[in-house]
C-alpha cells in the first residue's frame, strides 16, 4: 500500500553566505527565533498538513542536524506509519561513495527510498525557508490541474523579480517558460524552491537526467527545463504569505526581526492551529531582573535579563547584565552580554561573551555578526 | 551498583485551598513551567533511579496527564519508569486511605522490582536531594532506616506541623511533631531510606498495631526498638503545605540566590514539552523581577511575578507580587497585587484585585472575573 | 478534514470471573501478545483518530501500566494521545458509576479538543472497524446520532445481553435486549457516533430524567423523539461478555478464517513492545494448531492452545485446548486439558487439570498448583 | 560535565564477503537470531552496561540502519542526558568532504563529537559481533591497571590463533606486542577489536596518525604498533564467553545455529538480566498449523508454520507450507516456503520465496544461500 505523497528536504547545503554561523552546522540546523531551528519551519508544515513521511537530505555537517531531527518526535513524526528519515550522501554497493551533486542528483540517488513508500506525490522542499504553508492545499491544487508538476511561487514586486528564478505562465497559471534571475522579468511569479511532482514524472526525469553528462543535476536548470521541453503539464500555484530564503546574514537577521512585527508570521496561534514545533530545553523560565527593561521583544526560557532590551530576538540561556544594552540584535544560544555592554544592529553567536563596556557596532549601518568560530 | 526503587507519596493531607480543589498538591504549576511533583521526579532521575513509583492518594486525573508521559523525566524506559499507585478500595475513605495500604496494595511493584532499598519522598516538599548519597550514607550507617532531616533555624514560621527529630549521633532519637514554639529544629524531609526487607517486615507490623497507622506514626512507634539512622541533607528545602506558604515558597524564587541553588546545571528540573513560542514582549511592556515562562505575550507592566505559559498581559495592566497561572489572561488596564489567577482565568479590565502578601486572593481556574 | 474525538467505554458490566478479580476487561490478555483494549484503540488510531479518552469504570491501576506509553498505539503525540478519565467520586458506587457521569466529570477533554463528532466504542467487543467510514454514512444520513450494528445469524448463542436493533431505511426504530430466542437479529456493537452538541444535549438530558441512567439507557428512551441512524458493520464481531465467552472467542482465532478477517496487513494492531527473545522449540517439541507469542520455551506436546509470552512448557507435558497466559510455567509432565492458567502461574508435574470446553478450568495468577 | 565514558560503534564497513545479504544494508544492520540486527548485540550491551552515550559511525547503505538506530530509543537511550549518535562519513567546513578511510581516521574525523562530551575514557566497538560483554568489567581493569588502552581479547586455540590480530603479553597481561594473523603466534590471546582508550592519549595518537601519509589510519596496523613503540601501557582484558565476528555467510549461518544451542549465548535470561533489545514488529503472534513439527528451532511473532522444521531459525513473518521441510536452515523475515518445499543448510534472504516442491541444498556441504539481490 503506497503512500500518497512523500516529502523531501534539501538539507545538505553548506550556507557558506551565512559565515560563520554555518562554520559547525548544517543551514537548516541555525537557530532562528528565539527558540527554533530553521528547518522546524518545514519540518511542522509537514506535521501540520498531515504528511507523515519526510526524508531529510543531508550532507554538510551531518551530525547534528541528524541528532536533531532525530526520528521526528519533535514533530510527531515517530508514529508506526510515520517516518522522518535521515539521508546522508553514502556508500552502496553498485554505485560506490557518491556525494549529493545538486538538488536533482540528491534526489536521484534516494529513488530507492522513495520506491520503497511507492508514492504517488513527491514534495520536494528546502531546509532554509521561512514560512508557514498548508502543502495540502497545493496538493488539492496539483491533483485539480492533473499536473506532472507543481511549483510554488510567489508574486515578488518587479524590482526583486531579477533575483529569483521566474516562471511566465498562462492565464490558467500553466507555465510555458522558466527564467532563472531575468534581467528583464516578463512575470513576478518567484519560484519558492518548493515542488511538488508526480512521482512517476519525477522519477523517470530523474533517471533521465542522471545519464546526461553536462547536466548540474538541478530542478531549477536541468528537470523544469526538460520538462517543459517535453511539454509537461507544469503549473504555478501561488503562496500568500509570509516566506524568506534565510540564505544570508542579513536575511537571517530580517526573518527575526519579521518575528516581531511581521502579522502573517504569527507564532502566537491567533489564527489557526499551526504551531511550529520544535526541540524543548531543560531550562528554568525567565528571570527578569530588578533593573531590566524590554520592549519589542522575544525572550525564551533559561534567560536572565537584567539590562535594557528593545526590538530583540533572544534564544535560550542568553544573559543580559544590568545597565548592558541590547538593540535590535539576535543573541543565539548561551550569549552573555556583561553589565555595560552595548549590543547594535547584530547577530550574537552560541556562547559568545560581551565584555563589560564592550560596544558591538554602535553606528548600526550593516548587520554585524560576532561569532566564535572564523569563517571567510 | 545497589537496585533502588523510588517511590512518590502523596499521601499527604496538605491542602492549598482552591488550588487542590480538583487536583493533589504534587500537579499544582510551580514557578510557571513546573508542576509541583516535577522536582522529586527530577531528583530520583538525577540520581539515577530509574524505577519509581507514585502513591496516589486521591484527584488521579490531572496526574494521568501530567505523566502521560514519564519519559519526560528522563527515567529509562529500558530499566523502569514511572508507575501509577493507586489504592482504588479506599480513595473514598480517609482514614484507610494512607501510604502503609497504598504500598501493601501495590507490593506487587516492589516485589517485581527486587530493589536492595526502597526511597519514599513527598511531592511537596521542594528539594534538589541527591539520593544516592542519601542512600551511600544509609548503608554506611548499618542501619535498615534512615530519616532525613534539614537543620532549620526558622522553625517557628515554616514546617509547622512536620515532624522534628532529636539527633544523637546520627541516631534518632525521638520524633515528634513541630508546634512553632522553637526557631532551631531538625526538621524530618519526610524522605525515608528503607532496606527492603525492613520496609516490608514494618508495613506488615504497622497493620498489626493499627490499620490506621501510616508511615509516620508505625516510625514513631519503632523508634525505641529499632535503630534508626538521621541522614543530614543540607540543600534547599521549602514545604508547601497550605495556600499562603505556597505564594510565599513561590515568591521566594524570585531571589536569585535562591533560585540559583534550585536550578543547577548539573540537577536539571525536568517537565513536560509545550511547544509555545517564547514570549513577547510588546512595547509598552514594562516587566521587572519576575519569573516568565514561553508563550506569554505581555504589553503591561508585572513586577514582582510569576507569569505562566501563555499568559496575556494587556496594555495598561498592572500586575504585582502575583502568580498567573498558563492560559490566563489580564485584560488591559486591571490592576492585580497580591493574587494567585488560576488557569485560563480572564481578569477584565475593569477590575481591581487586591489581596495582602499574607493572604493572597485567588481566582479559580477558568473564572472570569 | 472532521475533527473527532474517540471515547473507550470501559462502564460495562462484563465479569470474565477470576480473569476480571484484579483487573478490568479491557486489560485482560489476548491471543497471548495483546491486552484486549489494543483492538479498540488500534481501531481508533487506524482510523486516524488521534484523541483517544479512556472512560475508566474501575481497577484502574492495570490500565495505567498497559497504556503507560501511549506511543504504542501509534497516537500523534503533536496532535492527542491517549487521556485516561477517571470518575473517582463514583468509583465505588456501582449505581453512579456509569458512563454518562463520568463523560460529564471529564467533560473538559470534549470541550478542549472541539471535535465536530464523538464516536464512542467499547473494548469488549473485538472488532476491526474503520471508524472513518462510519462517520462518513453518520454525516451522509444527517442524523446527530448513530448506532453502529451488525446483523448476526446465531443470536440465539452470542450477543446474549446485547442490545439488538430494529431498523428500517436505515434509521433505528427500536431498541431491545437480545434474550436469545431468534438467531438473526441486528445487534448493537454499543459504538456509537454523535454530533458533539447532540452528545452534550444528550448526556443533560439523560441527567434530568434518571441519574442512574447511563448511555444504553437514554438512547432507548430518545428513540422516539430523535431520528437515530443505524450504521451496518459488515466485519468481524466477537463479543467477550463471559468467561466462557473468552475463552471461545480466543479459541476462534485459531481458526486460520477467522484469524486473516482480523489481522489484515493494513490493519496492524498495536500493543506494548516486550523485548522478549523468539520462541524457542526444544527437541521433545511438539505443537500444532497454537498461537504462540514469543518469548516461550517449549519442550512438550501442545495444540489447540493460545500460549503467552515467556511461558515455559517442560518436557512431556500435555496441553490441549488451553489458554497460558504470559510467564506461567508448565512443569514436566504435566497434563492439561480445557485450561486458562493466569499469569506467572506454575503448574506443577504432579497435576493433571482437565476443565471443559463449556467450563474450562481457571488457574489464578501467581498460583502455583 | 563530561561523561566517563563513550562510546563508538564502528558501523561503515561493506561487509562484502557477506554477498547478497549487504547488497542494500550495512553488515550491522543485517538481520540476526529470529528477531535481532546484529548491532543489537553491541548496543544492547552498551545500554546493559550503562553506558549512555553512544556514536554510531556509518558510511556504507547508512540510511536504513540510521533509522533503526534512531535515536536509540529500543535500547533506552533516548533520555535527556543519554544519546545514540549517527555519524556519518560528511562535509565540512575546512576539511571538506571526505569519507572514512580506516577505522582510526573514522573515530579522528569524531573528535569534535567527542571532545563535546568531554570523555575521560572511550570505547571502540565494531557493530558486527554477536556477544554478550559487561563493559563496565573490562572499564573497572582498564582504570585498576592505569592503562592507556586496553584491548579485550579471548583465548582462542594455536589453531585458530594465525586467523586473528594475536596480543603477546607478560604476566601482568601488559601486552608488549602485537602480530596480526601470526604464523606461528606465541600466544592465544586474539584481540576481539574492542577497545578502552584513555581519551587524553587516544586524541593524541589519532591526530599524528591523520598526519602521517603512509598510514593506513587503522587501529591494528598503525595506533597499536605506534602506542607500542612509545612503551604505553596497553594491557589485554581476558573475555570470557561466547563471541563471534560474522563476517562471512558461514559465519553468520554458524551464529544462528549456535542460538539453538550455545548456553553462553542464551537469550532466555536464565542467568541475568542481560537483555538483548531490538525493534518490535507489529506482527500477530505465530500461528502454529494442524500439521506442523517444530523440534530444536527459534519462531518469532508473524510466522505461520505448518510444515516440518528443525534446527532452524525463522525470522519475522516467515511462512512454511504444509508437508515443506525446512532443516538446519536461517529463513530471514517474509520468506515464503510453499507446501512441499525443502531446505537444507541454507541462508534464504528476506522475502524470498522458495516454490512448492523447489528444493535447496539437499546434500547440505556448504551453507547455501539464496536471495533476490545479485551481488558477487
Amino acid at each position: 500500500m503506497g503512500k500518497e505523497l512523500v516529502a523531501m528536504i534539501l538539507a545538505g547545503g553548506r550556507g557558506s553566505r551565512l559565515k560563520a554561523l554555518t562554520a559547525k552546522v548544517a543551514k537548516p540546523a541555525v537557530h532562528f527565533g528565539g527558540k527554533y531551528r530553521i528547518i522546524d519551519f518545514p519540518l511542522s508544515n509537514c506535521a501540520n498538513s498531515g504528511i507523515d513521511v519526510v526524508g531529510v537530505l543531508t550532507q554538510y555537517e551531518s551530525v547534528e542536524l541528524g541528532s536533531y531531527v532525530g526520528v521526528g518526535t519533535k514533530w510527531g513524526l515517530d508514529g508506526n506509519s510515520s517516518a522522518a528519515a535521515i539521508l546522508p550522501a553514502r556508500e552502496r554497493d553498485e554505485v560506490g561513495a557518491t556525494w549529493y551533486a545538486g538538488t536533482a542528483d540528491a534526489i536521484a540517488q534516494n529513488i530507492e527510498f522513495l520506491d520503497a513508500y511507492d508514492p504517488e506525490y513527491v514534495l520536494i522542499l528546502s531546509g532554509d525557508h521561512i514560512y508557514k504553508m498548508d502543502y495540502d492545499e497545493m496538493l488539492a491544487a496539483h491533483k485539480e490541474k492533473g499536473a506532472d508538476l507543481t511549483v510554488a511561487v510567489l508574486n515578488v514586486s518587479m524590482k526583486e523579480a531579477s533575483r529569483f528564478g521566474i516562471m511566465n505562465t498562462n492565464d490558467d497559471l500553466s507555465i510555458y517558460e522558466f527564467e532563472e534571475k531575468p534581467e528583464k522579468p516578463k512575470s513576478t511569479l518567484a519560484s519558492m524552491g518548493i515542488y511538488i511532482f508526480t512521482y512517476k514524472q519525477l522519477r523517470k526525469y530523474l533517471k533521465a537526467d542522471a545519464k546526461k553528462k553536462d547536466s548540474h543535476h538541478d530542478f531549477g536548470m536541468d528537470i523544469i527545463p526538460a520538462m517543459l521541453a517535453d511539454n509537461k503539464k507544469l503549473f504555478a500555484y501561488e503562496f500568500k504569505g509570509y516566506w524568506k530564503d534565510v540564505g544570508t546574514v542579513e536575511s537571517l537577521w530580517q526573518a527575526n526581526m519579521d518575528l516581531l512585527h511581521d502579522t502573517e508570521l504569527d507564532l502566537y496561534n491567533i489564527k489557526k492551529d499551526w504551531k511550529i514545533y520544535s526541540e524543548d530545553t531543560l531550562a528554568k523560565p525567565q528571570l527578569i531582573g530588578l533593573d531590566a527593561k524590554i520592549k519589542n521583544t522575544l525572550v525564551t526560557q533559561g534567560c536572565m535579563v537584567d539590562g535594557e532590551v528593545e526590538g530583540s530576538v533572544l534564544f535560550n540561556n542568553v544573559s543580559v547584565g544590568a545597565t548592558a544594552k541590547v538593540v535590535d540584535s539576535v543573541l543565539m544560544p548561551g550569549v552573555l552580554v556583561e553589565e555595560g555592554a552595548e549590543v547594535y544592529k547584530a547577530i550574537i553567536d552560541e556562547n559568545v561573551i560581551i565584555k563589560a563596556g564592550q560596544v558591538i557596532n554602535k553606528e548600526a549601518k550593516e548587520v554585524a555578526l560576532v561569532s566564535n568560530n572564523d569563517r571567510g | 551498583m545497589a537496585k533502588v526503587v523510588g517511590l512518590v507519596n502523596l499521601h499527604s493531607n496538605v491542602d492549598l485551598k482552591g488550588l487542590t480543589e480538583r487536583r493533589p498538591v504534587a500537579s499544582v504549576s510551580f514557578l510557571g513551567r513546573y508542576g509541583i511533583i516535577d522536582f522529586v521526579l527530577s531528583n530520583f532521575s538525577n540520581s539515577q533511579i530509574d524505577n519509581v513509583g507514585i502513591l496516589i492518594k486521591e484527584k488521579p486525573r490531572s496526574l494521568f496527564k501530567h505523566l502521560s508521559n514519564g519519559n519526560a523525566w528522563n527515567f529509562n524506559s529500558k530499566r523502569g519508569g514511572v508507575q501509577l499507585l493507586y489504592d482504588e478500595k479506599f480513595a473514598n475513605n480517609n482514614m484507610y486511605n494512607h501510604d502503609i495500604n497504598n504500598i501493601l496494595e501495590n507490593i506487587a511493584f516492589i516485589e517485581k522490582n527486587k530493589p536492595d532499598y526502597v526511597v519514599i519522598s513527598p511531592a511537596h516538599i521542594i528539594t534538589t536531594m541527591d539520593f544516592s548519597e542519601a542512600i551511600k550514607a544509609h548503608r554506611q550507617s548499618g542501619a535498615e532506616i534512615s530519616i532525613v532531616y534539614k537543620k532549620i533555624k526558622n522553625a517557628n514560621e515554616t514546617f509547622i506541623g512536620s515532624d522534628f527529630l532529636k539527633v544523637k549521633d546520627g541516631v534518632v532519637q525521638a520524633i515528634d511533631k513541630n508546634k512553632g514554639n522553637i526557631k532551631n529544629r531538625a526538621i524530618s524531609l519526610e524522605t525515608y531510606i528503607f532496606n527492603t526487607k525492613a520496609l516490608i517486615k514494618l508495613l506488615k507490623e504497622a497493620q498489626k498495631v493499627s490499620t490506621f497507622f501510616d508511615l509516620r506514626d508505625i516510625l514513631s512507634y519503632v523508634l525505641d526498638e529499632k535503630k534508626i539512622n538521621a541522614y543530614e541533607f543540607k540543600g534547599f528545602a521549602a514545604i508547601i503545605d497550605s495556600f499562603e506558604a505556597y505564594f510565599k515558597v513561590c515568591q521566594s524564587f524570585l531571589n536569585i540566590d535562591v533560585s540559583t541553588k534550585v536550578f543547577k546545571n548539573n540537577w536539571p528540573i525536568f517537565t513536560n514539552t509545550n511547544d509555545t513560542p517564547p514570549t513577547k514582549y510588546l512595547k509598552n511592556a514594562d516587566v521587572q523581577n519576575s519569573f516568565v515562562a514561553n508563550g506569554a505575550v505581555i504589553d503591561g507592566t508585572v513586577s514582582g511575578c510569576i507569569i505562566g505559559r501563555e499568559v496575556s498581559i494587556g496594555k495598561g495592566a498592572v500586575v504585582k507580587n502575583s502568580i498567573i497561572f498558563s492560559g490566563a489572561k489580564v485584560e488591559a488596564d486591571a490592576v492585580l497585587e497580591n493574587v494567585i489567577v488560576d488557569k485560563d482565568a480572564r481578569i477584565k479590565k475593569i477590575k481591581e484585585l487586591k489581596g495582602s502578601a499574607d493572604e493572597p486572593l485567588y481566582v479559580k481556574e477558568g473564572d472570569v472575573v
